[in-house]
């Protein structure tokens, strides 16, 4: 592989991760307006529990990988119908539905990160796995990371088939665009609504999960990955999920092809202002619709 | 006639609480202890960051993560000019540099509405501490600044009093303005407010850059407490958070709602942090949580519903 | 009630003040510190810092109290939560010192912390000795109450620019990250370089919170140097290994800075630390001192302390302890024994001079077979260096 | 003649590929009462939003009191004379209905005079729209007729010249919408405004104004008096169906 | 197939405001009902009401049985409700909305019932791949129209359908729900084109602040002097 195609290929590494990163914050946030601040935090728990049932259980992190996703879907469905469905069910438009969230999922940043100082301690963490690497055309990558790639492609595309394909996905949809319509053709929005919810908490555990086979861990991990993740769906346009993979991309290539062509001290300035000004162009996103 | 505000203007009772607070407060120097003087630091702090937020965020639905980033630069100019300038004079230029940064990127941003405004603004702040990071290492060799002899404890709660309270004094005199009823007409519908009149774009830019100005004096004037400022600790996004966080929960649409926030906040943060070492955020949390579920309107609601009541008997 | 029984209640309860004001004599010796528990300094703090004072206090109380001139007092640690919040730190520190009135205090954890608390430490007078804090910066501001315990970047990175002309390296490649810390370690590393006649290959700097540094490795990778140092932090540290052993970049040496003596980056990386060098300064067998501490540690925790910071901490608390003894609790007298004498501790002895450690050398470390061993300098090697480092694994 | 309130000169307006207003030319002179009809999707509203600023056409000239606005903000226009409604009301729920009638008073209203006192503030301008018991109530809690009015009433607060409502009677039984024509009439003749009047309800748009313009597929069709306009078979065609020849 | 629905002490509102006081209305299976009133009368309170958007007291029958509270139970029960302000899914094409339509029906009956829908809309068959966002006011009713039809509901309400449109349009749309009534589904019409719907209605209510004030054939209605006074401003 030539040396261009290697820094591309690094960089899109890099940016899938970061989409894994970014999808669950876009099916609460970009779909149902549930500006969800602690994001990190419930990824923060996808991670601890993979890692977990690692240390302790000898679980291998792949064959966890579902039981995460169900155990933080069921976590989700909890703490919607704790804290969002009031919320959801008072709210007189989208802004006070964003607003309050943002609030409440403070108070839940606050909690999830601090039960998992009281269980596991401030020590990082982290364990072995697929540490080798693997040659793709004369490159070099790990297979932790290319594994994070490939589920960010899978899962992103699964995604985009299924909202733009599926009556159900549809269904999903028309519930964000008008829920009185989608009540009135029959779709259970009291169903399907935290069930939602409880999907992005899912892909947040399940990108935890992935993570901690690449990155160390910690409680305090969470902030930096909900601020990756905003700043992602936001690039790529709040609710698509194409949008979602594209800005995640985008941003691991400026990365990659900026460390090289500056100096590894610009990379965030870069990153940083690539985002700014996309925004500036396109006020709505890559893939506003 | 027509320029009398379209609130309601403070009852005289209200005034001479007033001042008998801002009375109190100016003499805690002299009767609290460092540590409780330290406290009422940080309540006026954050009652300066929260009530400056609200006078453009609150009134204009824009919610800025500014806030971080206007009192990095503050803090910043703290530190550059530490050796030439005067303490007053760098708040003061702390927040005209603020100002003046609000301005220049508002021209730029603020046609954008919602979520994209507010992730913008967070990643300017990042943007902000990234570039003074680069430039300081390229031109200095370091990062961070050394501020060894600082003013005394007194000195810099007075500054941060006096920079509070002309925020919530601007705040009040806005409210009750042609300026602040336009930035309130932006906020409900803003291209109704344009069409009524209002040069929504330069009331905004206004707005966002006069409030930007107490960030960065307060930035500038908090600095001097952390001995060695370098951008992490000067640009920290949660001191952003938390400005949005009080003002939310105190009712971003009212003066008194982010003050008193502010103030309960801070107080039951360090109340609860060190009477509970290891659960405070969890029962800090669940209070939130339970105030956002319970009061919606946040704490200002407790006053404005029990006038709306008496209006209505 | 009659006048004279009034006073007579009054003297009574005088007695009573004036008895519990004795007893006071006797009354634990309260030291107070702010540390983070929770936000993104609490791993580093978690790990180097507060578990040596619980277990101190443990251990001291467990043995009848802290020997203050001769008279046995009971410790009582006042310790709060600073949220990793730098004017936290500073508010906390001054509830301790005006309203708690503490006796001692314990540092907070990293630099920026110590920075913040230096001027409080200066005005009320409260020795403090740090094992969290670098930077010829702080020990520049001169605070006569200020004894900083960790080697300073320079000394650690002359120690590792004489093992690199030990073992004959004409080539460098590092990369450092833009803080205080990594910038004070690179202009060192440079000037021990340079002093050495190593030639600097490649210099690279890279901001906090990267995720990718595949691309700058490739490119250290195809100058084949002989040795490779990254000043890096925990995170960074992990990333630049993981990253190094994906691409094939096997230098003779790799060196990480911090982060390497964490027993987690064993636990993380697995098989591929072996030969790693980093920021080190003991382990179990440095000496017997060491193993004692290590195995408290162990038995208290569940967990191994790190190879750097958590023994300076250790360190800290054994010279305050021997400087109570001799000075009781009046802080001047503290400080001044503190700048004046010489003391053993888990990592050997150490004097202080300008409130620097002057007595611990500079120490090169290397993992081998699952420990952290020292490498460098020879008189306090627990083992001879793996060198060139095998490939990894 | 004197100069006309608005001329709009060859004004069109293109999305993309969609032309939403071809070319459309249009004077109204002072008081002049202008019917505006065409089925949805005309380019009705669009038009409405080149003629106050809101949107600035793809080509063309916008002259308002002489003085060319073209690609000017909505403000200007505003301050200029030119006041408007919209389709569904956008009253800033929050404040009261005199807060709302005093916010364009406080704006486009203030640099501006006219002699009529029903102009002098938000009380004489409630009270001109039978709104006066409303004035401490928040606009949101007003029913939506109600809004609809006090949506008129904040655009008299501009002080205009020319008065632009975008279907007012929307919503409203026949009974309410003679009313509300009755008060169209009014601010026409006692308040001396030019108005254009944007409104399906046929029959009674074409009984209370003298000229009526026809929009169809961003074109303007028809141009001319209600009897000649209801005859027109352009405009039976387009609009009117069945009912032009029952009711002419 | 037709039902009757059967409205009986029907209170409800919003929050502490309350809207309907007591409404009893029949539906009678198979014809056409409609509803007058003022605006903020509470018409659009009542179809919502009965719908299950809001929460409700009093009770309602269709065919005899009980409503739940329930808006996809009642969709299930067959009926339709063609909303105030048409509540389409901007960002769906047309051929999306009639699929999202046909959500409650077996997934073997839902290709077919499109292709009735579209043969009965040649409009919408002609727009079916365009975002329901971007059609005229007309189009979009008829599409709201149709995807309640979707659902092969037994009895519909529409709120208002010929709210904003041309003459031209709103004749057409009348003439789609007469085509709805006489396929044998029952209907409630809320219309404020009182003349109009009373001319083409088998009953009528009206309804003023909350409550019915007069009911009975369409006939009986449009005579009431209250009703022409009111309602249809020509004396």
């Amino acid at each position: 592989m030539g040396f261009w195609l290697e820094l591309a290929a690094s960089g899109l590494i890099t940016g899938g991760i970061y989409a894994v990163v970014a999808m669950g914050l876009n099916l609460q946030y970009g779909l149902m307006r549930i500006m969800n601040i602690s994001h990190g935090e419930f990824l923060m728990v996808g991670a601890y529990l993979t890692w977990w049932a690692q240390t302790i259980l000898q679980v291998n992190p792949l064959v966890f990988l579902p039981v995460v996703a169900l155990m933080l879907f069921v976590l989700g469905l909890l703490v919607y119908r704790l804290c969002f469905r009031p919320i959801a069910r008072t709210a007189a438009n989208a802004e006070v539905v964003e607003a309050r969230s943002l609030l409440v999922a403070f108070g839940l940043m606050f909690i999830v990160q601090n039960l998992a100082y009281l269980v596991w301690g401030a020590d990082l963490r982290g364990y072995t796995f697929l540490s080798d690497s693997v040659e793709i055309g004369g490159a070099r990558f790990g297979a932790n990371r290319l594994l994070v790639f490939g589920f960010a492609l899978a899962a992103s595309l699964a995604l985009l088939a299924a909202l733009k394909f599926t009556l159900f996905g549809k269904a999903v949809r028309a519930m964000m665009q008008s829920p009185t319509g989608a009540q009135l053709v029959g779709i259970d929005t009291a169903v399907l609504h935290p069930a939602v919810f409880g999907a992005g908490i899912a892909l947040a555990g399940v990108a935890g999960a992935l993570l901690s086979m690449v990155y160390e861990i910690s409680p305090s991990m969470g902030e930096p990955y909900t601020v990756t993740a905003l700043i992602v769906i936001t690039l790529g346009g709040l609710g698509s999920a194409g949008g979602c993979l594209a800005g995640g991309l985008l941003l691991g290539l400026v990365e990659a092809f900026g460390m090289h062509f500056t100096s590894p001290s610009l990379k965030m300035l870069l990153s940083y202002g690539v985002f700014i000004l996309v925004l500036l162009a396109r006020p709505r996103g890559l893939f506003a619709r | 006639m027509t320029m009398s505000g379209f609130r309601e203007r403070p009852s005289r009772v209200t005034i001479a609480a007033l001042a008998t607070g801002v009375l109190a407060l100016a003499v805690a120097p002299w009767v609290l202890n460092e540590f409780l003087l330290s406290l009422a630091l940080t309540c006026l702090m954050y009652a300066g960051l929260a009530v400056s937020w609200a006078m453009f965020s609150g009134a204009t639905n824009y919610l800025s993560l500014a806030t971080a980033a206007f009192f990095g630069i503050g803090a910043y100019v703290t530190a550059l000019g530490y050796e030439s300038l005067t303490y007053p004079v760098s708040v003061f230029l702390g927040g005209l540099a603020a100002s003046a940064f609000a301005a220049i990127v508002g021209v730029a941003i603020l046609h954008l509405r919602g979520a994209y405004f507010a992730v913008l603004t967070f990643g300017l702040g990042e943007l902000v501490r990234h570039a003074i990071t680069f430039v300081e290492k390229k031109y200095s060799g370091t990062v961070g600044r050394v501020l060894t002899e600082t003013p005394e404890a007194a000195t810099v709660y007075l500054t941060v009093l006096v920079v509070a309270l002309a925020a919530v004094a601007v705040c009040v005199a806005v409210r009750s303005s042609r300026f602040g009823l336009a930035l309130a007409g932006i906020g409900a519908d803003e291209q109704r407010a344009q069409t009524l009149g209002v040069n929504t774009r330069l009331v905004k830019i206004g707005g966002f850059a006069l409030s930007a100005f107490f960030a960065g004096a307060l930035g500038a004037a908090m600095a001097v407490r952390w001995t060695y400022i370098d951008p992490p600790a000067v640009f920290n996004p949660f001191i952003g958070f938390q400005t949005v966080l009080i003002a939310m929960v105190g009712g971003a649409q009212t003066v008194a709602g982010p003050l008193v926030a502010s103030i309960v906040f801070s107080l039951l943060t360090e109340l609860l942090r060190l009477q509970f070492p290891y659960l405070f955020l969890i029962i800090l949390g669940t209070l939130l949580i339970l105030l956002v579920l319970y009061l919606p309107g946040g704490i200002a609601s407790l006053w404005t519903r029990k006038r709306a009541g008496k209006r209505d008997g | 009630m009659s006048l004279s029984l009034r006073w007579k209640a009054l003297a009574v309860a005088l007695l009573v003040a004036a008895g519990a004001n004795a007893f006071a004599q006797d009354a634990p010796v309260r030291i107070g510190y702010a540390i983070a528990r929770t936000g993104p300094w609490a791993t580093g703090a978690q790990v180097s810092q507060e578990p040596n004072y619980i277990m101190w206090a443990d251990q001291v109380n467990a043995a009848g109290g802290l020997n203050v001139k001769g008279k046995k007092r009971k410790v009582e640690l006042v310790g709060y939560d600073d949220r990793s919040e730098t004017e936290t730190v500073v508010r906390t520190y001054e509830k301790l010192m005006t309203s708690d009135k503490v006796d001692l205090i314990l540092p907070p954890w990293g630099t920026g912390a110590n920075f913040a608390v230096l001027p409080l430490i200066t005005k009320h007078g409260y020795p403090m000795l740090a094992p969290t804090a670098t930077g010829r910066k702080l020990l520049q501001l001169k605070s006569p109450y200020f004894f900083a315990l960790l080697q300073q970047p320079d000394v650690m990175m002359d120690a590792l620019a004489e093992y690199l002309a030990a073992r004959s390296t004409k080539t460098v490649a590092f990369i450092h990250v833009d803080e205080l810390f990594g910038l004070e370690q690179a202009s060192a590393l440079e000037a021990s370089l340079k002093e050495k006649k190593i030639q600097i290959v490649a210099k690279k700097s890279y901001p906090m919170g990267v995720k990718d540094l595949q691309p700058v490795l490739n490119e250290m990778k195809s100058l084949n140097p002989d040795a490779f140092v990254s000043l890096s932090y925990p995170p960074d540290t992990f990333l630049v290994t993981g990253q190094s052993k994906a691409i094939a970049f096997n230098p003779k040496v790799f060196y990480a800075a911090v982060g390497t003596a964490f027993p987690v980056y064993r636990d993380k990386m697995g098989a591929m630390v072996e030969g790693v060098m980093g920021l080190g300064t003991w382990n179990p067998k440095s000496s017997p001192a060491a193993k004692a501490y290590f195995d408290a540690h162990v038995a208290k925790f569940k967990k191994e302390p790190d190879r750097w910071a958590s023994a300076h901490a250790w360190a800290g608390l054994q010279i305050l302890q021997q400087a109570v003894e001799k000075a009781g609790v009046d802080r001047k007298a503290v400080r001044d024994y503190i700048a004046a004498n010489e003391f053993d501790t888990v990592i050997g002895k150490i004097r202080f001079k300008g409130g620097e450690n002057i007595s611990t050398p500079g120490v090169v470390s290397q993992w081998q077979s699952g420990e952290f061993e020292v490498v460098w300098p020879p008189q306090r090697s627990t083992s001879a260096s793996l060198y060139p480092k095998p490939a990894f694994k | 003649m004197a100069e006309p309130v608005l001329r709009a000169e060859e004004v069109s307006v293109h999305f993309g590929g969609l032309v939403a207003v071809d070319c459309v030319s249009l004077e109204v002179g002072s008081r002049e009462l202008v019917g505006m009809i065409g089925p949805n999707g005309a380019g009705k509203t669009t038009l409405f939003h080149t003629l106050s600023g809101v949107l600035a056409p793809t080509s063309g000239r916008l002259v308002v009191a002489g003085e060319n606005l073209t690609g000017r903000g909505a403000h200007i226009y505003a301050r200029s004379g030119v006041a408007r409604t919209f389709q569904t009301p956008r009253v800033f729920a929050a404040m009261s209905a005199e807060e709302n009638v005093r916010f364009g008073l406080e704006f486009a209203g203030r640099s501006r005079t006219h002699a009529h006192d029903a102009f002098d503030n938000a009380a004489s301008i409630l009270g001109f729209l039978g709104l006066a018991d409303s004035a401490g109530i928040p606009a949101g809690e007003l029913t939506p007729a109600k809004q609809r009015l006090l949506e008129i009433g904040m655009a008299l607060g501009a002080r205009p010249k020319l008065l632009l409502l975008d279907e007012v009677a929307a919503g409203l039984t026949e009974g309410e919408v003679e009313l509300a024509a009755a008060l169209i009439r009014r601010v026409r003749d006692e308040l001396g405004l030019a108005v254009i009047w944007i409104e399906h309800a046929v029959r009674v748009l074409m009984k209370s104004v003298e000229r009526v313009v026809v929009l169809h597929q961003g074109r303007m069709i028809a141009d001319g008096a209600p009897q000649d306009v209801a005859r027109d078979p352009a405009v039976v065609e387009a609009y009117l169906g069945g009912e032009a020849g029952g009711e002419a | 197939m037709s039902a009757a629905l059967s409205i009986r002490g029907l209170s409800a509102g919003y929050g502490p405001i309350a809207v309907l006081q007591g409404i009893d209305i029949e539906a009678a299976a198979g014809r056409l009902t409609v509803i007058v009133g003022p605006n903020g009368a509470g018409k659009t309170t009542l179809l919502k009401a009965v719908s299950g958007l809001i929460p409700r007291e009093g009770e309602v029958l269709l065919d005899g049985a009980r409503l739940s509270g329930s808006p996809a139970s009642i969709v299930r029960r067959g009926l339709g409700h063609v909303p105030e302000g048409r509540q389409l899914f901007a960002q769906m094409s047309v051929l999306e909305t009639l699929q999202l339509g046909a959500w409650l029906l077996p997934r073997g009956e839902r290709s077919a019932r499109l292709d009735e829908v579209l043969a009965a809309f040649p409009k919408l068959a002609e727009r079916r791949n365009q975002l329901a966002g971007t059609m005229s006011g007309g189009e979009q009713q008829m599409l709201a129209v149709g995807r309640a039809l979707m659902n092969r509901p037994r009895m519909m309400m529409l709120d208002e359908p010929s709210l904003g449109l041309a003459p031209k349009m709103i004749e057409e749309l009348l003439k789609i729900v007469l085509r709805i009534r006489d396929s044998g589904t029952t209907v409630l019409l809320v219309e404020q084109n009182v003349a109009k719907a009373l001319a083409i209605a088998e009953f009528a209510y009206v309804v003023e602040r909350g409550r019915v004030v007069l009911g009975g054939s369409a006939k009986e209605v449009l005579a009431s002097e209250e009703v022409r006074t009111a309602y249809l401003g020509t004396v």
